[in-house]
């Protein structure tokens, strides 16, 4: 199978700081894959490399089995979204999107067709005539958009392209974006550092920090079963809860919380089970995963807590309580009355959480 | 995967050598000298050829003597070095009867330029202050004249401020000078401070008040020590202004402080007699070399404060 | 209304003391000195402001007087010369110094420094460059190029020109620092889109960032605006007015009168037109600039 | 006490006369000259000048244009009432011309004492260059303009010329050479339009036209002393400049009669125009020394003083405003003038027009020697307006 | 009872745009109030005013019941905390702590004690010889707090204090100040336009729109019982549904949406029961409220849809479809396996819905 993006043993230094090492990368035909990773961590520099608007120190890049490591971005087949949206301030919407399309000299007619289906495609049709300081955020990062769908490319880059606008809008462009690329099937390749956009529209997602790709997988493999500590706090919020103590194996292993809390962990699927002895680990539940009430009665592991804090959210309720002496939020529907001081019972399934070696930090 | 063929080992690489300089690895090969370069280098050497002819004359031909001077030639460097126009601008030129060179108008100057161009950037500094934090009705219109103001010639005014700091009672003093480059400098040096203090976070003046911080604390404490980069700016824009100026010093300053430039304009005016082209060059130099040292000692600064100031604008 | 009083005057004391010089400047200095430069144009005054009243007898004058429309002319073609000039030259320099070049700081200097000297000083060594026998015309000559020929300030029609290369080469560098500190900041993404549409780097300079600098470019044309007005010293420095009176400009001719000639009154005759001039070429800007301002924000 | 003068006089001989001054001022009186000297004369210094009495910071003495300026700060008592010293001096009896005081007078009180007598009426001529061409050197004009074509021919300036200032005052003396004493006093004095019209004027205005044609551009040099090299050298036949000139090319070397000859009043009159600086003594702001003031008088004093006037003069070259000095040790040039001075001396514009209708004529003659498309009609009918108008 | 902080009928223009126009709000002693709205609705400009910083046009602003419309804002006892920090660069946190009580003249020993007891509750002990860049944005957010702290005021007043963090600390944080207002029971008016920060830290929200307050009431009320669309549409996240139609009152009152389906609301409590005559109306129903499968069955309002884009978020999945032929959006827990293009049940009890008349917008 032909990959359409192909990074291989892609290394870049800025002066002596080594922000990318030895990165491979293969995309698929028509994959929509989200880079994700704290501020940075290098995401924007890989994509920069794609684009080409960066020297690369060592490693190849290929496109669609082309090698285009030495080429002229506009002669990748690619197109580019930013999160300034980067439109031509002086120009109409109209202009911003044939403006690279009259450079290239194509026939005017051409240009037209062109711009007239992305701005349809966009709904942004009304807009043509105006300058981008006559546009919302949410319409200037579509026509932002639009200058990269004129260009037909293969494949489009975002780089954080949501991050300006405010949470509502985001959250419409987000479905924009999905449906644009159920339509388009082309490959797509979009950074960001907010984990809810990851989600929703990534097939698949490769976490990043200082530079290494920790995990690339689809969402929910990232959700359920991160591979290291790093990406099971990195993702989900509010974060994972994580309890420290140490995994005993054998037929019947337990978790045993630092203050000797003891959890059965037989329901959980070790990667590689652990032996009789003890061995330091981290034991990860999701706040969503942990039940209250009758239903955690019939969890493998119930306890009685005090709340501390209670946060509504409108749809659920959040509250913060304890658990072997460690802090732990859990997530109730916002239906069951939880007042902070209020006591009662929690339980959770080991089965649905993930288990750690606190040494190497990865998921055993 | 059908790309595993690019990710192979070492001694595939080297047996498909020719192949792999065909296959791009590693950075875009750049040479080193592309015409484009070689365009912009050039173009930027004869811009400085213009810049530093000047200088360079200047330079060569205060060290030569006058004869030499009227061979004509001045490219050429000096056969024999002599700083004799040198001295001879320094100590010894004459002004009238008094033939002490430019040496005792430095000094002049010096008292003329340090509290102009403190009282003016201070006032300057207030004023965009106060246009930007503590607006007040027809604050805008003010400003507005000032810049108008900035177009209107010197000259112009020369007359009714003569006459005003004759009812102040300060002309032919020192007060006078400060106060006409104050009004001068005011216009420009507002713009700047105005720009760079609208850039500013307002919240930080915000959180000011309300940590119970009068007008002149938020000034003095807040304001100020943040404005580094603007004041360099005014500075060298004053010190090189008022330095320069030849009108302002010998009109209001009073006789006791005729600043350097007036001394200059003797030497280099001297109505009758052949010019000594040598001790004129010899004496712009010497009174353009403050505001030059000013301007290299601080010529990043300056472009850095230009940026944070004028750019706004 | 007590109250109307105490924040009128009361409130913000120390603001509203600050601001009185700045005050007293604009209504004392730049609108009473303006509005009595315009009373006593209308007057015969000469030495002393205590002429009578004589309607427009100095601007009649005034217009009649060739050396005055000759002033006018030579500051129009030397005013658009060197403001186009020194925007083209010092945007083109800019672009150059944004192009990571080597040795930037250096080349930043060199071409800043001549702002440092005054126009007297610029003047005097032009003059001398200048100079047919001693300057760059009588070293060529005297290298065996008989015909060399650069006689800008000897002659009427090439002086202002001779002029401009002196003003540029003291206001240029100014003016590049001022477009390369706007270059720089332009946002680094529309550089990278420029580059994604495979839009040539000239290009991108000419039809993207160009138009995005007009806010330096206001600010470059006021100060290099306001310096072309002005011009009197580089004139007297360099050609006072020579030959004939082909490079006399309008400061100079206030100037002249005001003082050397004793007749004041056709000075603030003059100057009130410069004036004029001035507010027909500002205030339309000014209304445009300030106006929009106001509707933006 | 102390005195502060002012004056424009800045250049190497300018400044050795005004010593001249200063050393008999200070050795006579024991005050002592404070030298406030400003290069630039009419823009450099004019203004700090005025500004500062205007202000009220007058100096103590200054030399300034003289003429219709002063009488607005006469008339706004800005200047010292000289007439006792004047009267006590008697100077009516020893001033070589008493026209020269009539700028210093108003309303029937002197206020100034000219201090020299300059005048622009001097037709300079290279020895040199005449024996380049093998011919005598001319003694009037009509000779000199004859002489051109051959100087032209051999590769000589007929005629150099300084650009700026300089040229402005040969008009002047065309005037008085071959337009003569009565068309001066005429247009000068009387302000006689039909005068300018009148064909004399006419033959001055050609005489002009005639020296346009034979100056370009190319040829002026930038400063007058470079005309003083070039007459000595040969390179130029010929120069109309004022008396002082004298001053450069005896610093040069030059001998008159040897290596330069003079012509005063082109050969042609026998009558100089002249004009001279003047020293005005504005009046001290009160509560002044009287020391000061005692000081004012004794320069004034000095200034016109036999000691004083021979010593400045013979530095300056010019002529003193003093019948009774003894001028033997004066040049060949100088004696020549000293003779037509018996013949009383003619209005010069500098003293009779107005400053300001000077610069208007100084602008009008400029213009026409840069602009060869101004006829020689067209100048006469703006030289008219300019007299009609004048006050 | 003596109100915290009273304002009473206050406008506010700017030259002739009027931001704010009688407007009324009267704070309890202790509360939280959260001001809550869209950009640019005059949420900052309210705060300014109660904290002297903007002059009023009109009206009155009581704190403590001592009428403060023209007192300076350090004798309103009120402390302030930017979105932007607006730490003061040049001086030390210390120094920033200490500027305000420096100002006032306070005795030394008493100007290190409050620092003292504000960094001890902030935890930057470590921190106070720092300058403000050499802290991370939330080390500085809680130095801004803490100038408010050592102050002793009254009142808080927030202006986003959040959002120039990112989505992780600023949960943290808000847990935080949370804790804070329980600790110091201070009044505290807090603005933002992220509604998780106001419905998870309000005691009442008010909600703004063109400087009008549209509801004040607490988090529940306001997210179950929204008084208008405005409320209903701006609370809540992925937005409310809503299907136009009209309702029909009587003894079974129905919804009849715009294509005719027939959605029975005898379980909604009108606020003013509808009479039998048709009104245009909008019936809202927030995304978690709607039943999937088997669950759907019971409810009073159940129909067949076809899945047109799923988001999984993590936690739980988002699901876009049509109901009568109106795009409507439900959530589902993360185990429900949906993919686009599936058939599913989907139904709702309007009884947790609202219904508002379309004509005034306002909820029936
Ligand atoms: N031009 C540059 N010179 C030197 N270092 C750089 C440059 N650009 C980026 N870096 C460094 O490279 C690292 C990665 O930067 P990058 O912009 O790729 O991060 P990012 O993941 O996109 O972060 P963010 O989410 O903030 O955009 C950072 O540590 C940054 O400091
Ligand atoms: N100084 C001012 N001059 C004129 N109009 C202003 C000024 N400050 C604010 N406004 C206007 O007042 C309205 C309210 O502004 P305000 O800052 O209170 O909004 P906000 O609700 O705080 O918005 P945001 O969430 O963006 O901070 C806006 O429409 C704004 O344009
Ligand atoms: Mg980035
Ligand atoms: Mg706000």
């Amino acid at each position: 199978m032909q990959h359409s993006v192909s990074i291989r043993d892609l290394s870049l230094n800025f002066g002596h700081v080594k922000v990318l090492e030895h990165l491979n990368l293969d995309i698929a035909e028509g994959e929509f894959i989200v880079l994700l990773g704290p501020s940075g961590c290098g995401k924007s520099t890989l994509l920069n490399c794609i684009a080409g608007l960066l020297d690369v120190s060592d490693g190849q890049i290929f496109i669609n089995g082309k090698n285009v490591t030495w080429e002229e971005p506009k002669d990748r087949g690619i197109g580019m979204v930013f999160q300034s949206y980067a439109l031509y301030p002086q120009m109409t919407v109209e202009r911003n999107l044939s403006f690279g399309l009259r450079v290239a000299r194509l026939p005017k007619d051409e240009v037209e067709r062109r711009v007239k289906r992305a701005a349809e495609i966009l709904q942004i049709e009304p807009l043509l005539k105006r300058k981008p300081v006559e546009l919302s955020g949410g319409q200037r990062q579509r026509v932002a958009i639009g200058r990269a769908l004129v260009r037909d490319v293969d494949v489009f880059l975002f780089d954080e392209p949501l991050s300006n606008l405010d949470a509502k809008l985001r959250s419409d462009l987000r479905v924009e974006i999905k449906r644009l690329h159920q339509r388009l099937k082309n490959t797509m390749i979009y950074v960001t550092h907010d984990q809810i956009e990851a989600l929703t529209l990534a097939d698949r997602i490769a976490i990043m920090k200082n530079g290494v790709i920790q995990q690339l997988a689809d969402p929910h493999t990232i959700y359920n079963k991160p591979v290291n500590l790093y990406v099971a706090g990195f993702i989900g919020s509010p974060t994972m809860n994580f309890l420290e103590g140490e995994v005993v194996g054998g037929a019947e292993p337990v978790f045993k919380a630092n203050d000797g809390t003891v959890i059965p962990v037989k329901t959980y699927e070790f990667s590689q089970a652990p032996n009789g002895s003890a061995v330091k680990g981290v034991l990860g539940v999701r706040p969503e995963h942990i039940a209250i009430g009758e239903a955690a009665k019939t969890m493998p592991f119930a306890t009685e807590v005090e709340i501390e804090i209670v946060e509504p959210m409108g749809s659920d309720t959040l509250a913060y309580t304890k658990v072997a002496g460690q802090a732990i939020a859990f997530r109730a529907d916002s239906d069951v009355h939880l007042a902070s001081g209020q006591t009662v019972l929690i339980g959770f399934d080991p089965a649905r959480g993930s288990i750690f070696d606190a040494a190497s930090s990865n998921r055993i | 995967m059908t790309t595993t063929a690019t990710v192979s080992s070492s001694a595939q690489t080297e047996a498909t050598d020719v192949k792999s300089r065909v296959d791009p690895r590693g950075p875009r090969p750049k040479p080193f000298f592309t015409p484009r370069k070689i365009i912009i280098y050039s173009i930027l050497f004869f811009a400085c050829l213009y810049f530093l002819f000047p200088l360079y004359v200047m330079i060569v031909t205060s060290f030569k003597t006058m004869p030499e001077i009227r061979w004509g030639n001045i490219f050429a460097p000096p056969i024999e070095w002599t700083g004799e126009a040198w001295t001879k601008a320094w100590t010894s030129a004459c002004t009238g009867l008094t033939c002490q060179g430019l040496s005792p108008g430095f000094w002049n100057s010096v008292k003329i330029t340090v509290p102009s161009t403190i009282v003016s950037i201070f006032i300057a500094a207030i004023n965009g202050y106060a246009l930007i934090n503590w607006r007040f009705k027809g604050s805008e219109i003010f400003f507005s004249i000032l810049i108008f103001g900035s177009f209107i010639p010197y000259q112009v005014m020369l007359y009714p401020l003569v006459m005003l700091t004759r009812e102040m009672g300060i002309f032919g003093s020192l007060w006078a000078v400060i106060l006409i480059h104050t009004i001068f400098g005011m216009p420009i040096l507002t713009l700047l401070f105005r720009n760079y203090f609208a850039a500013l976070p307002v919240e930080l003046f915000k959180a000011a008040r309300v940590d119970g911080a009068g007008f002149w604390r938020i000034f003095f404490e807040i304001m100020l020590p943040m404005s580094l980069p603007i004041f360099v700016v005014a500075l060298i824009l004053q010190i090189t202004g008022i330095w320069n100026d030849f009108l302002f010093g010998v009109v209001f300053a009073g006789t006791q402080n005729y600043p350097m430039t007036v001394q200059l304009n003797n030497i280099v005016n001297s109505a009758q007699g052949s010019p000594e082209y040598n001790v004129n060059m010899a004496a712009t130099i010497l009174t353009g070399l403050v505001p030059l040292i000013v301007y290299f000692v601080s010529g990043r600064l300056f472009v850095r404060g230009i940026a944070a100031g004028a750019v706004k604008g | 209304m007590t109250r109307f009083l105490y924040n009128t005057f009361i409130r913000n004391l120390s603001a509203k003391i600050a601001a009185t010089p700045m005050m007293a400047t604009v209504l004392v200095v730049f609108v009473g000195c303006t509005l009595w430069t315009v009373w006593y144009s209308f007057t015969n005054s000469r030495l002393l402001p205590t002429g009578e009243f004589v309607g427009f007898d100095q601007y009649r004058r005034l217009f009649a007087t060739s050396r005055w429309n000759t002033s006018v002319n030579n500051l129009v073609i030397y005013g658009s010369f060197s403001l186009v000039f020194t925007l083209v030259f010092g945007f083109i320099l800019a672009v150059l110094m944004d192009q990571k070049i080597r040795f930037e700081s250096a080349f930043r200097t060199i071409m800043l420094y001549p702002f440092a000297l005054s126009f007297i000083v610029t003047g005097l060594v032009w003059q001398w460059i200048m100079n047919p026998t001693l300057g760059l015309q009588g070293t060529m000559r005297n290298m065996g190029w008989a015909n060399f020929t650069f006689d800008w300030l000897n002659n009427p029609r090439m002086v202002l020109y001779a002029l401009l290369i002196a003003g540029l080469w003291q206001g240029v560098g100014f003016v590049m620092v001022l477009m390369l500190a706007g270059l720089r900041s332009v946002d680094d993404e529309i550089w990278k889109a420029a580059r994604v549409d495979g839009i040539p780097t000239w290009r991108t300079y000419v039809s993207i960032v160009l138009p995005m600098m007009r806010g330096v470019f206001v600010t470059a044309v006021v100060l290099v605006g306001s310096g072309i007005v002005r011009l009197y010293d580089l004139v007297v420095a360099m050609t006072d007015g020579g030959p004939g009176i082909s490079s006399e400009v309008p400061a100079k001719y206030v100037y002249n009168y005001m003082f050397g000639a004793g007749n004041i009154a056709q000075g603030l005759a003059a100057s009130t037109m410069m004036l004029i001039t001035v507010l027909i070429i500002i205030v339309p800007w000014a209304y445009l600039e300030f106006g929009g301002k106001g509707r933006r924000s | 006490a102390e005195l502060e003068v002012t004056h424009w006089w800045t250049s190497a001989g300018e400044a050795a006369a005004v010593a001249e001054f200063a050393r008999v001022f200070e050795e006579e009186t024991g005050h002592t000259w404070v030298d406030s000297a400003l290069g630039g004369s009419g823009t450099g210094a004019n203004p700090v000048i005025i500004s500062r009495i205007i202000g009220g910071d007058p100096m103590g003495a200054t030399q300034m244009n003289t003429g219709r300026d002063a009488e607005e700060l006469i008339q706004a008592g800005l200047m010292r009432d000289l007439t006792d010293i004047a009267e006590e001096m008697n100077i009516s009896e020893f001033y070589v011309d008493q026209s020269l005081l009539e700028p210093c007078t108003y309303e029937g009180r002197i206020y100034c004492f000219p201090i020299n007598i300059h005048s622009w009426d001097w037709l300079w001529l290279s020895t040199a260059a005449y024996e380049t061409i093998g011919q005598p050197v001319p003694t009037t004009w009509d000779e000199y303009v004859a002489s051109w074509p051959a100087l032209q021919e051999a590769g000589i300036l007929p005629f150099g010329l300084a650009t700026g200032w300089p040229f402005a005052g040969i008009p002047g003396v065309l005037l008085a050479g071959i337009g003569g004493s009565d068309l001066i006093i005429a247009i000068n004095r009387d302000k006689d339009v039909e005068a300018v019209r009148s064909p004399e004027f006419r033959e001055v205005a050609e005489a002009l036209d005639g020296i346009r044609q034979v100056v370009s551009p190319e040829t002026m040099v930038p400063a007058f002393a470079d005309v003083g090299n070039q007459l000595l050298e040969g390179e130029a036949a010929g120069n109309i400049h004022g008396d002082w000139l004298q001053g450069d090319l005896q610093i040069a070397g030059g001998v008159p009669g040897e290596d330069y000859e003079c012509l005063p009043a082109l050969g042609l009159n026998d009558q100089l125009t002249g004009g001279g600086d003047a020293f005005y003594f504005p009046v001290l702001p009160e509560g002044t020394d009287p020391a000061v003031i005692e000081a004012q008088t004794e320069l004034a004093r000095i200034l016109i003083s036999p000691e004083a006037q021979l010593a400045f003069n013979l530095k300056k070259g010019s002529m003193p405003i003093r019948t009774d000095i003894d001028l033997s040790q004066a040049n060949a040039c100088m004696q020549k003038a000293l003779v037509l001075l018996e013949n009383g001396l003619l209005p010069s514009g500098d003293f009779a027009l107005s400053s300001d209708t000077q610069q208007q004529l100084q602008d009008l003659n400029i213009e026409f020697l840069g602009d060869d498309s101004i006829t020689v009609d067209a100048y006469i009918e703006r030289y008219a307006s300019i007299i009609e108008s004048a006050d």
